[in-house]
């Protein structure tokens, strides 16, 4: 049997953000809790632990593999086929670094990009609980449950919690 | 990294190309070429005649660009005669400078070609390969000689027929949108070169010269090997009248001028 | 204050103001599009025509054998400049009033890029063997040479474009949501879903979206700076008299964020006006760009002094010449309009208020100002080339019908893909805008005690 | 292997490239390893021959690829072009594959109006052209460079080739009997005009041929001619030949008016002498002083250039031998005289009193002023003043050629020309026979010519490439070029050597072409007047047995072979000493024609060298060259004085009409610093009414890669020139007109310049840069 979600829907912050210590208070796990907003808002408005994320360190540790990329591509090819011009060595550094730079930049973009994607499950195109009044701004509570008697307890909970709207997603 | 850089660049370069003598004493220490081609250009015998002007148009298949494209700019003359006029009459003087590729040591125009259609050869010429050139124009804007010419046309169709018969099967006729300039008559070089080396031996002086070389009557033009103390063109330049054409760029040209006049 | 979210989903004031132009297309916007379909065609036209009937076509020749062509590239790599670089750095800045703006920068970055980048394909004498330049592995054995200048072009333009891309879409990701969400028709249902890539706005997705855009930020703004010091180095690096100097770099960076802070506003000017956005784009924001657009003027002055003092004083003979005829040659009103409109008049009236904040003063100004920076990209390119080298060699240049189609296309093209671009996304951000609002609206917040202005 | 046979199969192999080949071998294929020596595919081969585009002579090296002359060099130790050569000799190829060269006779029912039977063979070698070039997917009207070529159809250009040798050998023996019927229906009312590049036994077999038709003997004519000097060599010298200017020994080479680098009389040899005089001696440079109007391509590299008003060349002549104690007149009154500035004329005194080796010689424009003769005799006189007549480094009496009887007259003068213009015109020539030159470039715009071949009956060509007279011929016999036939020549002027060079065919006549010599002999045989050779190779031959005694050496080649392979005879030698009579001291002054009030300027034609008599202005690739001077191309130009045109507000490129008494044309004008203010030049014979695609005076060819139309070449400076100016020895006096400038207000679409920059007042950096690109550097 694939999880329950129960959703509540709210047009302030405040009743959410009350909701969610309320589900806490009914022993429900915080990683079952997710909020879905229209607007990005601050970490500690929901009173759930903490996001993580390697973006950054992803970041840097692409940015020295494109960096490499870029020496081997400057320097390396025209190593592995030497042709004098101009009077310049055949590795350059001042040229090279140009590309070292400029590699090291993509491959670091690519990289944020490519992370914010993964670490967001994103594309994701499969049906999961969502609502769309999130796009007008209202605040979306979505709580996984085990089981139907969980789900009705959650229901329970939210409606208490001047939940606009509470509804299921199966 | 330090070993590799310098090894490589000596190996392109020899390891000290400034020094104008000894510039050219020095070898090609890695490619090991016996050859360092250079050419010196007599300006008190140059008369203005035109004579290699027209030589290279036939020994390297010049196109025709007729008349309407030559006063546009795009006729091509990898070897021209410039004249420059100073003062006014009666005191007047006029000079003759026959300007073709300098064959720069230190060649502006090849670093910036993304495609390498241009590099130095390890015999000191400023290769020109016209099959991997795609025309970004970039070398003639960093040339400081103007001595680069581009195929705006298809050569090929102003040569009528039958004057396409008059064409060198030893130089191809160059594609539109390519570059081309002064080879140093690197055929003939190739060729001779080939030979030479079929008969275990290295060319000797005079065994090659260039079609302006050639050409001139009076022998304005003297072409060689820079690395052969003996050849006439070591000879010729070991004057106090050599210069070369804005030197003071330190393109390190491989053209020796000798200055006219009394001097 | 309090922000009041509609009682029923599809009622967002702010949803529907922006969304408007996805969803509902007037008999102006197919005429403005047809217009410039008809220019961007007969750009395309003549550039194939040109390719193959060979480069005489154009006025070029030697020793000029950059034109107009790269004039224009230089321009519309210019014009990119302050989408990308200016939304990145207000971003860095935390500046709010930006919202409005970024999008429709940021947007004008990609679309200006790619107009760019044609240029130097449109430029090559054998475009069909453009290829060359990319580092592939072959059977040659050969690849580029990395020595070029023109090969680091490639490589930051690629950079950049990829870049700007990049951030253009990803904080794009939940407007587009918004408009799926919105979206009536099945097609615009099915588009909208496939580019919002099933974004909700869970807590984590914000968290790693606020996160990316910083970092965008923070790797594009080096990016954009270098891809015009990169463009410039296609000139300084050339042994050309007045190319060849150290300040180019720096100077077109600012020619470029100058030239892009007045197509900036010219874009939003006009934005505002035809999509009736007064209340999201107000004077108060253009007062901001302008500011910016003068300090842009100034210092962009100042480093034209500085290189013109340099080169009058120097009087190397082979830049006098070239100087000379800008002077009082054949290029002094080229450089007579170049300088009123970036400076003269540009400075002056940037100073006043009334003018920062009219739309229609700016509208013109901007315009004004666009035409004196395609004038100063021409100034860079072509003196120098009529008079370089020996004397026996120079030469006029005058473009003809080709270069100006050629000129005409780019235009064409990139208000056709900005206008196409006003049926794909919403022009302003509405998450960015409604995050504004949240925040001036909360002072506190469920559990937390919180200033008045929130942000992530 | 004998030649012959070689060239026959060279041509055979060069099929594939070539149309070459008689009908008999084209389509035959011959085993490689039966290959004759000298052919081997992809490998070129040097073969030594006589350049005849000028009357220099020189001897020649052709390179031969697969039956094609691809490049003409100069030939090493030859005594005139000495290893060089000039830059129409270079262009010989493409005298030799000219895209509009006559493809066979042209037997024509009306004077001037191509026969149907000719454009039949020029539709048979075009579709030759078209068999071996075949563009695809592009339409034939829009060749801009999409055009790609299918593969060359050999077997239909061979089949193609085969059909249109023998609709030509067909024509030509038409040709041969309607020559023969023309000669000796005209009797002694035949004239044969040869050109002056005719040096060798050519003229005695048309002599031959004339006189056994009862013709008077052939005359040579010489456009723009030297008539001048060799009347001043008769009068000084005792002989009208042109000696040998020993450049090369000399200290100080005083240079009058003459160009003889680009356009004199063997520009080859001089520009020998000058290197060697200039850079050849351990010790000595010599000094090269030139005297001039128009500062040209001698007074550039002069030493010491002294600039002159018109036609008082003279004066510093006289100066000279002022400066060596002759009379003279002094430097003051030289000053006032000619206007050059007083510091040149003393330096030249002093140069000419402290020099022992010296020598002077004339030509160029002296040769167009009123007072060429009395000049040129002053010129004369300086040497024999100096004691330089018959010395080292001086005047060295020309060598006769090796083979007695070789050289031909010398040419008639202008005033015979003009006479046999007349005689023409009042009816009394009744064939006329001109080869070799283009009797159009020999005579002023108000000759009358046009009328005059109106009034011939016959006139018969035997031009190689269309001229004005072929335009008006009633028969066209082209002649093959001097890469397809035998031939020799010696030089028309001295060169310290006695020379006789060979000229032998190297390639198969490219189009249906013959020898001259190979048209008379058939022509005289049809007429029942055989001359006893069985071909222009047997005619030679025979003429050549009297080397044989002096180049035989036993065991070796025979002595007609080594001539074959040296290109010739030549040996070191002097001629019979010359007489050294001092001239008469008395110049007078020019005389100009046009008044003052309404033509300010004094025309200055210029024999420019890349048009040279004429002969050079159908080659594309001197016409596209730029002039050494004022750096123009394809067509002409008028150079005027930079302060001259501030004055009439002229720019470069600004069109005016430039009028004389006796006609005008329209031309673009160039900034020219180097001629007095109311002096102004301008290129002669640059341009045919009835030319090549190349050189008409109206466009009309439309160049094929660029679809742009060719504007013409516009209408010659001979237009302006009067028929009546001649001199004392006969010669036209052709820079003795005065001329008016009339600007139109347009600018001029024909004027072509390679070089834009030539206006110093206005470039003050021009200067600046020409130091820098001079500055030497010391030493390291």
């Amino acid at each position: 049997m694939s999880d329950t979600y129960v959703l509540a829907r709210y047009r302030e912050v405040d009743p959410a953000a009350a909701g969610i210590q309320r589900l806490l208070g009914a022993s429900v796990k915080p990683e079952d809790i997710d909020v879905m907003t229209g607007v990005p808002y601050p970490e500690e408005v929901w009173g759930l632990p903490e996001s993580k994320s390697n973006i950054r360190k992803v970041a840097a540790l692409f940015w020295v593999i494109g960096a490499c990329c870029g020496f081997t591509l400057a320097a390396g090819t025209a190593w592995l086929y030497p042709l004098p011009t101009g009077g310049k060595p055949i590795v350059s550094l001042p040229t090279t670094a140009v590309i070292v730079y400029e590699m090291s930049m993509l491959m670091g973009i690519f990289s944020v990009a490519a992370a914010t994607l993964i670490e967001s499950k994103l594309p994701n195109f499969k049906k999961l609980p969502y609502h769309p009044a999130v796009s007008d701004g209202h605040v979306v509570l979505s709580v996984r449950c085990m089981d139907e008697s969980q789900a009705t307890k959650v229901d329970e909970v939210l409606k208490a919690s001047n939940a606009d709207e509470v509804l299921r997603h199966v | 990294m330090a070993d590799l850089m310098t090894a490589t660049h000596e190996a392109a370069h020899g390891a000290d190309h400034g020094a104008v003598q000894g510039a050219m004493a020095a070898p090609y220490a890695g490619a090991g070429s016996p050859y360092r081609w250079g050419m010196s250009v007599d300006l008190d015998r140059c008369t203005g005649c035109g004579a290699c002007v027209v030589a290279c148009h036939a020994e390297n298949n010049l196109p025709i660009a007729g008349p309407i494209d030559t006063d546009e700019g795009r006729s091509v003359d990898w070897m021209r005669v410039e004249r420059y006029w100073e003062g006014h009459y009666p005191e007047v003087t006029a000079h003759f400078v026959p300007v073709m590729c300098q064959h720069c040591t230190n060649a502006p125009c090849e670093p910036v070609c993304p495609v390498f259609a241009t590099y130095h050869t390890p015999e000191g010429l400023n290769g020109m390969v016209y099959n991997r050139c795609i025309g970004t124009q970039y070398c003639q804007n960093n040339d400081p000689y103007n001595v680069r010419f581009f195929n705006w046309f298809e050569a090929a169709l102003n040569f009528v027929e039958p004057l396409a018969n008059q064409l060198n099967p030893d130089v191809t006729v160059r594609s539109r949108g390519v570059m081309e300039k002064c080879t140093f008559c690197v055929h003939r070089i190739r060729e001779a070169a080939a030979d030479a080396k079929a008969e275990e031996r290295l060319l000797e002086d005079g065994e090659i010269t260039t079609a302006c070389a050639q050409s001139c009557s009076a022998n304005v033009i003297t072409f060689g090997n820079l690395l052969d103390p003996h050849s006439k063109v070591s000879t010729a330049i070991a004057s106090a009248r050599r210069f070369r054409l804005l030197e003071a760029l330190g393109t390190e040209p491989v053209v020796y001028y000798l200055k006219g006049g009394q001097a | 204050m309090k922000l009041h979210p509609p009682l029923v989903h599809g009622d967002d004031k702010i949803n529907r103001d922006i969304l408007r132009p996805l969803f509902e297309t007037s008999w102006r916007w197919w005429a403005l599009f047809g217009l410039c379909l008809t220019g961007f065609g007969a750009g395309f036209v003549t550039w194939m025509w040109m390719l193959g009937a060979g480069m005489w076509v154009t006025g070029l020749h030697r020793p000029v054998m950059w034109g107009v062509f790269i004039a224009n590239f230089v321009f519309w790599v210019g014009l990119s400049h302050s989408g990308t670089l200016i939304s990145a750095i207000l971003r860095l800045a935390k500046a709010d009033w930006r919202r409005p703006i970024t999008r429709a920068a940021e947007a004008m970055t990609v679309f200006t890029v790619l107009m760019a980048a044609q240029f130097p394909l449109i430029h090559l004498g054998r475009t069909w063997f453009f290829y060359y330049i990319i580092p592939y592995v072959n059977q040659r054995e050969m690849w580029g040479n990395f020595r070029s200048p023109l090969a680091w072009d490639l490589m930051a333009i690629l950079t950049y474009l990829s870049g700007s891309l990049i951030y253009l879409y990803l904080p794009t990701v939940p407007d587009f949501a918004i408009a799926r969400d919105y979206a009536t028709t099945p097609v615009r249902k099915k588009l909208f879903t496939m580019l919002a890539l099933g974004w909700r706005g869970t807590r984590k997705e914000w968290h790693r979206m606020n996160l990316a855009i910083l970092m965008l930020a923070v790797l594009v703004l080096p990016v954009a700076v270098s891809v015009h010091t990169i463009v410039s180095w296609d000139f300084a690096m050339a042994l050309a008299p007045q190319w060849h100097t150290t300040i180019f770099g720096p100077y077109f960076v600012l020619g470029a964020i100058y030239s892009g802070m007045a197509l900036v506003v010219t874009l939003t000017v006009l934005i505002r006006w035809a999509f009736k956005w007064e209340d999201y784009i107000t004077p108060f924001h253009l007062d901001k760009l302008s500011k910016i657009m003068l300090v842009a003027a100034i210092l962009w002055t100042y480093l034209w002094c500085g290189d013109y003092l340099i080169t009058w004083y120097g009087r190397l003979p082979e830049e006098k010449v070239i100087l000379d005829i800008k002077n009082g040659g054949a290029y002094f009103w080229h450089q007579l309009t170049m300088m009123l409109a970036n400076t003269i008049v540009a400075i002056p009236m940037l100073a006043f208020k009334k003018v920062r904040t009219s739309p229609w003063a700016l509208l013109f100004l901007t315009v004004f100002i666009n035409v004196g920076m395609w004038l100063e990209r021409y100034l860079i390119a072509v003196p120098t080339l009529v008079q370089k080298g020996p004397a026996y060699t120079w030469t006029t240049y005058s473009p003809t019908w080709v270069e100006l189609m050629m000129s005409i296309y780019p235009f064409a093209g990139f208000v056709m893909l900005y206008v196409l671009f006003v049926k794909m996304a919403p022009f302003i951000s509405i998450w960015e805008i409604r995050e504004d609002r949240v925040a001036e609206a909360y002072k506190t917040m469920g559990q937390a005690k919180l200033r008045a202005i929130v942000a992530e | 292997m004998e030649r012959r046979e070689f060239l026959k199969l060279s041509g055979l192999a060069g099929t594939a490239m070539v149309l070459g080949g008689c009908e008999d071998y084209s389509s035959q294929l011959i085993a490689y390893v039966e290959r004759p020596i000298a052919l081997e595919p992809g490998t070129g081969n040097h073969f030594a021959t006589t350049c005849d585009l000028c009357s220099a002579g020189c001897g020649v090296s052709v390179r031969i690829i697969e039956g094609r002359s691809v490049k003409v060099e100069g030939l090493d130790g030859h005594p005139l072009s000495h290893g060089g050569l000039c830059a129409l000799g270079q262009a010989g190829v493409q005298h030799q594959y000219h895209p509009d060269r006559f493809r066979g006779p042209d037997l024509r029912v009306k004077a001037g109006e191509v026969s149907p039977d000719y454009l039949k063979l020029k539709m048979l070698f075009d579709d030759v052209f078209k068999a071996k070039k075949r563009p695809t997917t592009v339409p034939e009207n829009f060749k801009v460079g999409l055009t790609s070529f299918a593969a060359p159809d050999f077997a239909l250009a061979d089949a193609k080739a085969a059909e249109a040798r023998k609709f030509g050998a067909d024509l030509w023996a038409q040709a041969a009997d309607r020559l023969g019927r023309v000669l000796a229906a005209s009797g002694a009312g035949t004239v044969v005009v040869l050109g002056p590049q005719v040096r060798g036994h050519r003229y005695q077999l048309f002599a031959q041929v004339a006189k056994a038709f009862g013709a008077p003997a052939p005359v040579i004519v010489e456009p723009f001619g030297y008539e001048a000097v060799r009347a001043a060599n008769q009068a000084v010298y005792g002989r009208p030949d042109m000696p040998y200017v020993d450049l090369a020994n000399t200290e100080l080479a005083i240079c009058f008016g003459e160009e003889p680098f680009t356009t004199g009389p063997a520009p080859t040899l001089f520009n020998w002498g000058f290197g060697e005089m200039r850079r050849g001696r351990e010790l000595v440079r010599g000094l090269f002083v030139a005297v001039s109007t128009r500062m040209g391509e001698a007074a550039t590299v002069a030493d010491l250039w002294i600039p002159v008003r018109p036609g008082t060349h003279g004066v510093i002549a006289q100066l000279a031998l002022h400066a060596m104690g002759k009379g003279g007149v002094s430097v003051a009154e030289a000053h006032e005289k000619t206007g050059a500035p007083v510091e040149r004329l003393e330096k030249f005194v002093r140069w000419v009193a402290a020099t022992e080796l010296k020598v002077a010689f004339g030509g160029g424009e002296v040769l167009g002023h009123t007072n060429a003769v009395e000049t040129l005799s002053l010129v004369n006189g300086i040497n024999v003043a100096a004691g330089m007549v018959g010395r080292k480094g001086g005047i060295v009496p020309a060598a006769p050629s090796p083979i007695a009887g070789m050289a031909p007259p010398a040419p008639i003068s202008y005033k015979e020309l003009v006479k046999l213009v007349d005689r023409m015109k009042a009816g009394q020539v009744k064939a006329l026979v001109v080869a070799g030159v283009d009797l159009f470039m020999a005579l002023p715009g108000d000759a009358g010519l046009e009328d005059a071949l109106k009034a011939v009956p016959e006139v018969v060509s035997m031009a190689t490439v269309p001229d004005d007279t072929a335009a008006h011929a009633t028969l066209v016999l082209p002649d093959s070029t001097f890469l397809e036939r035998w031939g020799d020549a010696t030089p028309s002027v001295g060169s310290g050597s006695s020379v006789a060079t060979l000229m032998q065919p190297l390639v198969v006549p490219f189009f249906e072409t013959r020898s001259a010599e190979d048209v008379l002999l058939t022509a005289a045989k049809a007429a029942g007047k055989d001359l006893g050779f069985a071909s222009a190779e047997a005619y030679f031959k025979a003429r050549w047995a009297g080397i044989a005694s002096d180049n035989q050496v036993p065991g070796t080649q025979s002595a007609w072979k080594k001539a074959l392979r040296n290109g010739g005879v030549h040996k070191p030698a002097q001629g019979a000493p010359l007489a050294a009579r001092m001239p008469a001291a008395d110049l007078p002054a020019p005389r100009f024609e046009g008044g003052e009030q309404d033509f300010p300027f004094v025309l200055q034609p210029v024999k420019s060298m890349k048009y040279r008599e004429g002969q050079a202005a159908h080659l594309p690739w001197l016409q596209e060259m730029a002039d050494p001077m004022s750096a123009a191309a394809w067509g002409g130009w008028l150079e005027v004085n930079p302060h001259t045109m501030a004055k009439l507000g002229l720019a470069q490129y600004d069109e005016v009409v430039v009028k004389s008494l006796y006609g005008e044309v329209k031309v673009g004008v160039v900034p020219y610093p180097g001629l007095p203010e109311d002096v102004v030049g301008m290129p002669i014979n640059f341009s045919r009414r009835n030319g090549t695609r190349y050189d008409g005076v109206e466009g009309g060819s439309t160049w094929e890669a660029t679809m742009k139309k060719d504007p013409g070449r516009g209408e010659d400076a001979r237009a302006l020139l009067g028929a009546k100016a001649a001199q004392a020895a006969g010669g036209l006096a052709w820079g003795s007109v005065r001329v008016s400038l009339t600007p139109t207000g347009a600018k001029s679409k024909r004027l072509v310049l390679v070089s834009k920059s030539i206006q110093p007042q206005e470039s003050p950096a021009v200067p600046a840069r020409v130091e820098q690109e001079f500055k030497v550097w010391p030493i390291s």
